[in-house]
């Protein structure tokens, strides 16, 4: 029974700080009124930043970690990395959400909350040390998650998004306590150490296994992998764009995060159980992913289902059980939930008040009406599909390297199987804006919202630029696991 | 000038010239003149490769002299953990092949200045970006900087024919993208498999890997695939017709004259050094491939209706000889223990390649004269162009001659070198090869016949006008590339061959 | 001495400077500059080729072997241009320079109202230039050069007139006949390479004649288990080449349509020079040839059919340049019978008697065209010797010397031809011996047949003295003005420029047989040029009967060749001079002959239908079918469409349900918990 | 067979028993008040395990808290209760079969015959406390920061909770005191001049 | 006297009771969240299960969290409902399916 010592609020300085501000925040958001929302906008920008900052501060020694309270509390540089990025694309979330909450009069104090909870929430999730930890950063996640999709409560389709959301996920979390409640019973602990550590010699291995299964399923669900994917696209679809954006980007890192903490700090020992499940996840993702988006007319649907591929591969880092596959799959977290910020912050960028510019052929012409953005969409489609030189082919490299490496060639065969069909849908975006003729021929009146262009753009060229210049970043997530 | 980095000039100079015409090209003549500057710049810093390059040059590692083929040696660490290093070199053959770029690239943007009205800018960034990235191709002495540009190129390509190119451009460019994506990506995993043996993707350490019998043959298939659709060859080449007949001519032209060639390039670069005792043993796949092509193709090529889709058919035809030239080497390296006709096949080869490319790049941009004045390609709306365009007809002629291989032409060095290398190997195969002597004259000289000659059948033949002086200039420059090489083949064939005979030392002994 | 590099040079450029400026600058130099420009060039290289052969034959100058450049170098493998002349090759240059300076100066007057003047003058140039490149070589590669050279500029002056549709057709039809010999003379090229080491001349011939390596028994086994003799490979291939150039059976067809380009080619190069190429080429590898006995029979074979068949077609011609073009086949038959028997110095003789007669016998058929108005059919023709003397009698000189009429040149050349063939011991030598001897009979029949058509008999055409037309200029729609045997006004004598060239041409005809026979038949006027083994040298036999020209010519005359010529004549005399009428009687009489000879044995009817049609059906089959069917459409899009289908059908699944949503995720859990059971399972064991 | 154990049986039946009523049943408040039986009897199966506060409290919790709000909505959401069963027998087949499947697994992973151990003593008694000061000692040292994330979760819900259920209605009259004490004379009387005739509309 | 395995057996019946319920209702959206509630209890049976026989608070102080974030979870889901309920008048799971494909 470990006393509670002071110490440890340094290590958690960043969420206590960030907390500290949400609160803050929602004080001052009630003396608001709805004209002044900018101020919520820019305080929250600003606790993310702060928070970010203290994050990089309390970075350790690379490849070592900071336990606070008995362990519960994991501070290393996976977390670091991982948190640096979930508050960037938090971030982004705000400036990509601001002008489409807007014109729908949806521009509430709540949306910069929840999101602000959620956010606290996964830097819980991916310093969890211990079961209790993870769950509830679980939780608090997914709770903030499930009233954002409603957010629009005028909308049917957003209310049917988040009752499948949440039955779902609550389903799934049951499903995650059990497993939890399996291997507290076969270790006698919840810290995911002291698992690890006796895993070799516990006396029902059974029990172990038992809670590994719906423990992979848990996690299963919240990347979204087949066959726990359903309610992946009614979700992204149903969702405003805005709340789409966080929900299809932050999460998924948040998600590696609990997988790596779960699997691997914990349940390593049982490697070769869920090496074998997650490779049979990754299959069945990567070929329902892919299947299943090329039908889609709907371009948010489209990109969910893409998504679901897109776990798929990102599963290829775990077969390997190696960190140089974590690594690679971190870095795939990492571009992909950049892409994916891109790709849905362009739908909101091109909503109207009454249009949401989400079908397909909402995009027809756009590069006769505005030849910028939609380079910048065909870059993000390019890197989605996995052509270099953008960013998105070379983490597609690097996963499949690990499956090769791991001896898993016929994984590897098989996701470049469903790239290729996966190419069939990204190009049709891209077919879509240069070679059809627009529907009306106007010039496309873009928002007045700066901050929104100017940051949109620099996200789409960051994918031709990591693509370039991928090494630091690799190289950090390396170090992060201590390569 | 020697120690510049010449190499990363020639593929970044026209990429970033890319970016700059897309941002100050808005006025359409500006964009035409920033190109061709450009263009022109990249042609003038191409040509010292050809003069620098020193094909006596050795070095003595470790007392003992060996040659240096690989020069203007660039290599730079880029991605440490995985030993990818941003290196650059050129050898006999990646001169040749850059040089025919830049030249090409600098035709082709004469070439589209008025027959490309819409969107200017972006098609001539589009132009420049494929530029750069097939000198990175040829540059690449890294598999995965290779692989990258080999993938890259395909963008602008698509965009070309997608936007400028004809009806069908949607179905024909798609068709291109995932043909050639679904043969690279089967390469990636052969290169991460390489990497997994060697921890590098430098071509030389592949090259040293040692590998199982097993292991070469299916990365040799591997390579195949990618390579084949590239060339293309039979079966995998019905990409390649529609992508030319919807393409914008400029498309074609580059695609015929560069593209294919990267597949060919392939081959010498990666199934031959990584994969020899797998290529030893499926050699008669690739020869038995090519022969078909030979001759199924060149029957395909005499029922064509579309100019364009005969020229496409027969560069088909032609690039069978380069796969021919490459792998009947092999066999007459370890069968025959007689290196020089495999180095005379592997030369054929490349001189195919590089003719191939003028060739059919005079070949496209002739059809490309007519399109622009009538926007019809098909061979029945034509006739008697000779009668109101005699120079146009004397060029085409001299095209269609060097064609269907007529000695004093570039066309006929390769095929004869091939040819005669082949003999050495087997008489029947030969015999099959040389097949394409009457098959590739008969649809040629049909086309000419129908086409040039006769008389002026309908009212639109006879307004045509005669070349103007742009057009003068392109046909004039390919004339000049054709005949030169076609004469005086020696100074091709020399900066190549010690390339070549490293080449086929290598294959000499069994790896595994 | 030597010979200097510059000369040979000038001799081989001069003609091709000519052909540049007269091509690319027409327009600037005009008509008189491009004739002239040419002439001169093609005078300069005929004086300097002149020069050279007296150097050989009487100036002492050593045989020259040079290389100019290195063409390319691929480790033991090279390949050179360069030259080789000696007595042969200055032979063929002064034949080739000599009649093409002939037929320039003719075509001054021939072409005179054509558009394509200039363009005309330009080829005609080039064709000088590309044959002297093919006569000069000293290796393969030139020599292949030169071969396709000349049938590239065959193939543009045959489609001259390229308004024409025949001319046209006949053109390409020339150029892929060509190529199918081109095809086995490249194969026999690489086979030279292969088993003789080199493309030089000197160095495969050196091996050839090496006892040491006795080139002749080695053996190869194209087909397991059937060893043939590498040099009969070689040769076979290299002479499927010369059947196409030199239009042997079966590759003939082209000739007789080259005859739709202009008058003054089918002279120079459908009778002369060109065609020849084929003989030279087997008589300058004689070396290679001598090697294999089969070889040799084949092209014996191969030629007394040509001599013999094609003969027989020319008798039924109307069109008088077809008759003279079937006279030129078989006239190839019979220097190709003497190659196959060996006696290649025979055979030389003959191309160069050939060269000169023949192209006068063209020349003076054009200048009656000329006078004709393009009209060439000899039914509506006659009488013309009253308007057009020394056309006349020129012609009658050509006839005489190709019939082989005593003291002419054809007489000494086809005799030493008929006496080797007679004296060879080679298998097919009977039946060439009938072929040659059934062919001395027809060609004098034809000869005379189309003197008598042309120029004696009654004038069978009207003239309406309609003013002369200004649009005389060009020829194609000529005819197309006047019902045939109309002509807008009287015949005439062509102009000087045309039977100059005639008279001097005619003079050759006469003389140069008995001037020449004695040192280049039986003397040893080739040298090393043409090398015979012991066992094959025929002329040699003959040779010890040959006391001199007057010898040779009586001895000639109690031979049966002459009496058949002589038969032949009377024959021709009998039926075409007094009784017309027997012409048509015997036309019906024979009708199943006549049929079978004017439909030239329905040959090219079965390549048309065979190769071309067949060609376009079987392309068309695997277009439609293969590519377009199966490929792209089975595979290509096939798979395409299965995905698309595969994915509308499989997103049923994803119902909206929400319990359906659970039950996917509970029968995913149940999957997993089977599976790591199984794994709990593997590892307890 | 001991007592304990008999109690086990019985309230594990009484649990069982409601659990298959609660998702058979047509009518939702049924469903919910089966479902308090079934926590009060699992409640009980708590306390057999010496659990006393943690069956306390599910029974305050949920049957005092969760329970309620869950009748409250029903009521408030007048469900026609007509068609309810549709479909039920159809589906029950298969839902059966897969819940027997899964039930089958797990028990056969878990291993039940390998887990006949009897419990220890009470650990808490044993350490000289109760249950209650067990926990407490546990959760405000070891557990402090989960506990603030717990916190943090319970706001969360009433954040989320408020803007999703609450809102203004259009036509609501309410009394705003402030505007009431701050009223002033002009607020109220508006004194107008009016002509006596009334002028003829212009009508355009 | 009770075994673990008596515990567990029952933990696990009721959960499947629960898993059962979600998949067999085809009807009313409340059921489901009872459902759900019904599977959080098996998992604290679990719980309370293992942290008596180990002799380990732990287990029991997660029931807790579990009651804790269960309690939050209703409210939220039933909020949720409620606005579905505004919008589509009906909670039939059968009616909720404009998003599919």
């Amino acid at each position: 029974m470990t006393p509670f010592n002071t110490a440890d609020l340094l290590v958690i300085l960043p969420e206590l700080v960030l907390l500290g501000a949400t609160c803050a925040i929602l004080l001052v958001d009630l003396f608001l009124k709805p004209g002044q929302r900018d101020v919520t906008h820019w305080l929250s920008i600003g606790a993310l930043a702060l928070t970010a900052f203290f994050v990089w501060r309390g970075a350790p020694e690379m490849g070592q970690g900071v336990y606070a309270f008995g362990g519960m509390f994991v501070h290393d540089n996976i977390a670091v990395v991982l948190k640096l990025f979930v508050l960037l694309i938090c971030a982004l979330t705000f400036v990509y959400g601001r002008h489409y909450l807007r014109e729908r009069q949806l521009l509430i104090g709540e949306f910069y909350l929840l999101i602000l909870f959620a956010t606290i929430g996964m830097l819980l999730l991916v310093s969890a040390g211990s079961l209790i930890t993870a769950y509830l950063g679980l939780e608090l996640l997914a709770l903030s998650s499930y009233a954002l999709v409603a957010l629009n409560r005028d909308s049917s389709i957003s209310a049917e998004a988040a009752i499948k959301y949440f039955v779902l996920g609550a389903l799934a979390s049951g499903l995650l306590l059990y497993g939890m409640s399996m291997v507290y019973g076969a270790t006698g602990t919840l810290d995911l150490a002291r698992i690890q550590a006796s895993t070799g010699f516990i006396e029902h291995p059974n029990l172990l296994a038992l809670g590994l299964v719906f423990i992979v399923v848990g996690v299963a669900f919240k990347l979204g992998a087949a066959p726990f994917h359903m309610w992946l696209p009614d979700v992204y679809q149903g969702a405003p764009t805005a709340v789409t954006v966080f929900i299809g980007s932050a999460p998924k890192l948040a998600a590696f995060g609990m997988a790596y903490r779960l699997l691997e700090s914990g349940l390593g020992g049982l490697s070769e159980h869920w090496t074998i499940m997650l490779s049979f996840l990754a299959v069945l993702s990567l070929a329902v992913g892919n299947l299943f988006a090329i039908a889609q007319t709907n371009l948010k649907r489209m990109l969910a289902y893409s998504t679901i591929s897109h776990v798929g591969f990102l599963l290829l880092g775990f077969v390997g059980a190696t960190p140089a596959g974590y690594a690679a799959a971190m870095f795939y977290a990492i571009s992909y939930a950049l892409t994916a910020a891109v790709a849905f912050g362009i739908i909101a960028l091109l909503a109207r008040a009454g249009f949401e510019a989400e079908e397909i052929d909402d995009f027809k012409g756009l590069n006769q009406r505005n030849p910028w953005y939609a380079g910048i969409v065909a870059i993000t489609m390019f890197s989605l599909a996995g052509v270099p030189p953008l960013f998105g082919f070379f983490a597609k490299l690097l996963v499949l390297k690990t499956a090769v490496d791991a001896g898993f060639l016929w994984l590897a065969i098989v996701a470049i199987v469903f790239a290729i069909i996966g190419l069939l849908y990204y190009l049709r975006v891209v077919k879509v804006m240069y070679f059809d003729a627009p529907v009306h021929d106007a010039k496309l009146e873009l928002p007045p919202d700066l901050p929104l262009r100017w940051t949109l753009s620099l996200n789409g060229l960051s994918l031709l630029i990591l693509g370039v210049a991928w090494g630091p970043l690799f190289d950090w997530c390396n170090r992060a696991l201590g390569l | 000038m020697a120690d510049w980095p010449i190499l990363s000039l020639l593929i970044w100079v026209p990429i970033l010239g890319a970016v700059i015409v897309l941002a100050f090209g808005r006025d359409e003549t500006v964009a035409r003149w920033l190109t061709l500057c450009i263009a022109l710049a990249t042609l003038a810093l191409s040509l010292p490769l050809y003069f620098l390059y020193q094909p006596g040059l050795t070095a003595t590692f470790a007392g003992v002299a060996a040659p240096v083929t690989m020069q203007f040696v660039e290599s730079h660490e880029w991605i440490r953990a995985l030993k990818v290093y941003y290196a650059l070199g050129a050898d006999g053959i990646a001169v040749a092949l850059i040089v025919l770029t830049t030249f090409t690239s600098v035709l082709v943007v004469i070439g589209s200045w008025a027959s490309i009205d819409k969107r200017v800018s972006q098609y001539m960034a589009a132009m420049l970006a494929l530029e750069g990235m097939l000198i990175g191709v040829f540059a690449a002495t890294d598999a995965l900087l290779f692989y990258i540009f080999f993938e890259a190129m395909l963008i602008p390509m698509f965009i070309i024919i997608g936007i400028w190119g004809g009806p069908r451009r949607v179905y024909a460019t798609l068709k291109f993208f995932i043909y050639t994506f679904l043969g690279s990506i089967f390469m990636l995993v052969g290169l991460i498999y390489l990497h997994m043996k060697t921890g590098e993707f430098s071509l030389a350490a592949f090259a040293q890997a040692g590998l199982s019998t097993s292991e070469q043959a299916w990365l040799f298939f591997a390579f195949l695939i990618a390579f084949a659709i590239k060339v293309p060859m039979w079966p995998v080449h019905t990409w390649l017709p529609d992508a030319h007949v919807e393409a914008p001519t400029g498309g074609s032209v580059i695609l015929a004259a560069i593209m294919l060639k990267v597949g060919g390039y392939g081959f010498i670069r990666f199934s031959l050094p990584i994969t020899p005792d797998a290529s030893y043993e499926y050699a008669w796949v690739v020869i038995a491939m090519s022969l078909v092509a030979v001759v199924y193709i060149g029957y395909v090529a005499l029922v064509q209706e579309d100019m364009k889709k005969l020229i496409a058919y027969s560069s088909i035809a032609h690039m069978a000889f380069v796969t021919l030239g490459i792998f009947v080497a092999l066999a007459l390296t370890r069968d025959f223990a007689n290196p020089d006709a495999a180095r005379l096949g592997v030369q054929g080869a490349m001189v195919q390649m590089i003719s191939h490319g003028f060739v059919s790049g005079a070949m496209f941009s002739c059809i490309g004269v007519l399109y622009d004045r009538m926007h019809s390609r098909m061979i029945r709306d034509y006739g008697g162009v000779a009668n109101v365009m005699p120079w146009y007809a004397a060029f085409f002629v001299l095209f269609a001659m060097a064609n269907c291989g007529l000695p004093g032409t570039s066309g006929f060095v390769g095929e004869f070198m091939v040819i005669v290398a082949i003999f050495q190997s087997n008489f029947w195969i030969a015999a099959i090869a040389a097949f394409t002597l009457i098959i590739g004259a008969a649809y040629t000289l049909w086309l000419v016949k129908r086409v040039i000659f006769g008389a002026v059948t309908n009212e639109q033949v006879a307004a045509l006008k005669d070349l103007d002086g742009r057009e003068w200039v392109v046909l004039g420059a390919f004339a000049i590339a054709v005949l030169a090489v076609g004469i005086y083949p020696k100074p091709l064939t020399d900066l190549m061959e010690p390339s070549v005979l490293q080449l086929v030392n290598a294959l000499m002994t069994a790896k595994a | 001495m030597a010979l200097q590099t510059s000369i040979l040079l000038a001799i081989v450029l001069a003609p091709l400077f000519g052909a540049v400026l007269a091509g690319l600058f027409g327009r600037q130099i005009g008509r008189v500059g491009a004739h002239s420009v040419t002439i001169a060039g093609v005078a300069l290289s005929c004086a300097l080729s002149i020069y050279v052969l007296f150097q050989l034959v009487w100036g002492g100058a050593l045989t020259y072997n040079e290389n100019l450049y290195t063409w390319f170098e691929v480790g033991k493998y090279s390949a050179h241009i360069g030259f080789l002349v000696d007595r042969l090759t200055a032979m063929m240059m002064v034949v080739v320079t000599f009649v093409s300076l002939m037929v320039h100066v003719y075509t001054i007057g021939y072409m005179a109202e054509d558009d394509g003047y200039q363009r005309f003058f330009s080829y005609i140039a080039l064709f000088t230039f590309s044959m002297l490149m093919l006569v000069m070589s000293n290796n393969f590669l030139q020599l292949f050069f030169g071969w396709e050279a000349v049938g590239l500029v065959s193939y543009l002056l045959i489609g001259f007139w390229f308004k024409r549709p025949t001319a046209i057709f006949a053109n390409m039809k020339a150029f892929l006949v060509n190529r199918v010999g081109d095809f086995g003379f490249l194969l026999g090229i690489a086979g030279v390479l292969m088993w003789f080491g080199s493309f030089d001349y000197a160095a495969v011939f050196a091996v050839a004649q090496d006892p040491s390596v006795d080139a002749g028994a080695r053996t190869v086994e194209l087909i397991a288990g059937h060893p043939w003799h590498v040099a009969t490979i070689v040769c076979i291939c290299l002479f499927i080449g010369a059947m196409g150039k030199s239009a042997q059976v079966p590759l003939h067809v082209w000739l007789p349509d080259s005859m739709e380009g202009p008058t003054p080619i089918s002279a120079l190069i459908h009778a002369a020079t060109m065609v020849t190429a084929g003989i030279f080429m087997v008589a300058r590898m004689s070396p290679l040839f001598e090697l294999s006995d089969t070889a040799l029979t084949f092209v014996l074979v191969i030629g007394a059919t040509t001599a013999l068949f094609t003969g027989l077609i020319g008798i039924v011609q109307n069109d008088i340049k077809r008759v003279v073009a079937y006279s030129t086949l078989s006239q190839l038959g019979y220097m190709t019978v003497a190659l196959g028997v060996s006696a290649y110095s025979a055979a030389v003789f003959h191309l160069m008697t050939h060269a000169f007669f023949k192209a006068l016998l063209f020349l003076g058929a054009g200048s009656v065209i000329m006078a004709m108005h393009h009209e060439q059919d000899m039914r509506h023709m006659g009488g013309l010797r009253k308007y057009m003397p020394v056309t006349w009698i020129t012609m009658w000189i050509g006839s005489l010397a190709l019939a082989g009429a005593p003291f002419f040149a054809g007489f000494f050349s086809k005799d030493a031809i008929i006496e080797a063939v007679h004296a060879s011991q080679r298998a097919g030598a009977g039946y060439a011996y009938f072929c040659v001897m059934a062919g001395v009979f027809v060609t004098a029949l034809y000869s005379f047949r189309l003197l008598y058509l042309t120029f004696h008999g009654t004038q069978r055409f009207v003239v309406e003295h309609a003013p002369a037309h200004a649009a005389h200029g060009d020829h194609d729609d000529h005819h197309a003005q006047h019902a045939p045997g109309h002509l807008a006004h009287a015949p005439h004598e062509s102009p000087w420029v045309v039977t100059l060239p005639l008279v001097l041409l005619a003079i050759p005809s006469v003389v140069i047989g008995g001037l020449a026979i004695g040192s280049m038949l039986f003397g040893d006027f080739f040298g090393s040029a043409i090398f015979v083994r012991e066992a094959n040298d025929v002329i040699g036999e003959v040779g010890e009967s040959y006391h001199g020209v007057l010898g040779f010519v009586l001895h000639g005359l109690a031979m049966p060749p002459f009496w058949i010529a002589v038969a032949g004549f009377l024959t021709a005399t009998y039926i075409w001079l007094f009784n017309p009428r027997i012409a048509d009687k015997a036309a019906n009489a024979l009708r199943p002959l006549h049929t079978l000879l004017s439909n030239k044995y329905w040959v090219d009817n079965l390549y048309q239908t065979v190769f071309a049609r067949g060609g376009i059906a079987l392309g068309r089959g695997l277009w439609r079918t293969g590519d377009a069917g199966l490929i792209d459409g089975v595979i290509v899009n096939g798979s395409a469409g299965l995905v698309q289908r595969i994915a509308a059908g499989v997103r049923r699944v994803q119902s909206g349900y929400l319990y359906h949503y659970a039950f996917a995720m509970i029968i995913g859990l149940i999957l997993l918990l089977a599976g790591s059971w199984w794994v709990v399972g593997r590892v307890a064991n | 067979m001991t007592f304990e154990l008999v109690c086990f049986y019985f309230f594990a039946a009484v649990a069982t028993a409601a659990a298959l009523a609660v998702i058979s049943v047509k009518n939702p408040v049924v469903a919910a008040l089966c479902l308090v039986l079934t926590f009060f009897s699992v409640a009980c199966l708590w306390l057999l395990a010496q659990a006393e506060f943690l069956a306390i409290a599910l029974v305050l919790v949920y049957v005092g808290a969760v329970m309620v709000l869950f009748l409250f909505v029903v009521m408030m959401l007048d469900i026609d209760l007509v068609p309810l069963r549709e479909g039920f027998i159809r589906f029950l087949p298969v839902g059966v079969v897969v819940a027997a499947v899964m039930l089958v697994q797990m028990l056969m992973l878990i291993g039940v015959r390998a887990m006949q151990v009897a419990p220890g003593a009470d650990p808490a008694a044993a350490a000289g406390l109760s249950n209650i000061e067990w926990l407490g000692r546990t959760l405000f040292t070891e557990f402090l920061l989960p506990f603030e994330v717990a916190a943090l979760i319970l706001t969360v819900g009433l954040i989320a909770a408020v803007p999703l259920t609450l809102r203004r209605r259009s036509g609501l009259k309410t009394q705003k005191p402030g505007e009431q004490v701050r009223v002033q004379r002009e607020d109220r009387i508006r004194l107008i001049k009016m002509d006596a005739v009334k002028r003829p509309e212009s009508t355009p | 006297m009770i075994t673990l395995a008596h515990f567990l057996a029952f933990g696990a019946v009721l959960f499947c009771i629960a898993v059962a319920g979600i998949f067999v209702n085809r009807k009313n959206i409340i059921v489901l969240l009872m459902c759900i509630e019904l599977m959080l209890l098996a998992v604290n049976t679990n719980f309370v299960a293992f942290s008596r026989y180990l002799g380990d608070p732990v287990g029991q102080v997660f029931v807790f969290f579990i009651l804790t974030v269960a309690a939050a979870e209703a409210a939220i889901g039933l909020a949720i409902l409620v606005v579905l309920f505004r919008n589509r008048a009906t909670i039939d799971v059968t009616d909720i399916d404009r998003l599919k494909g």
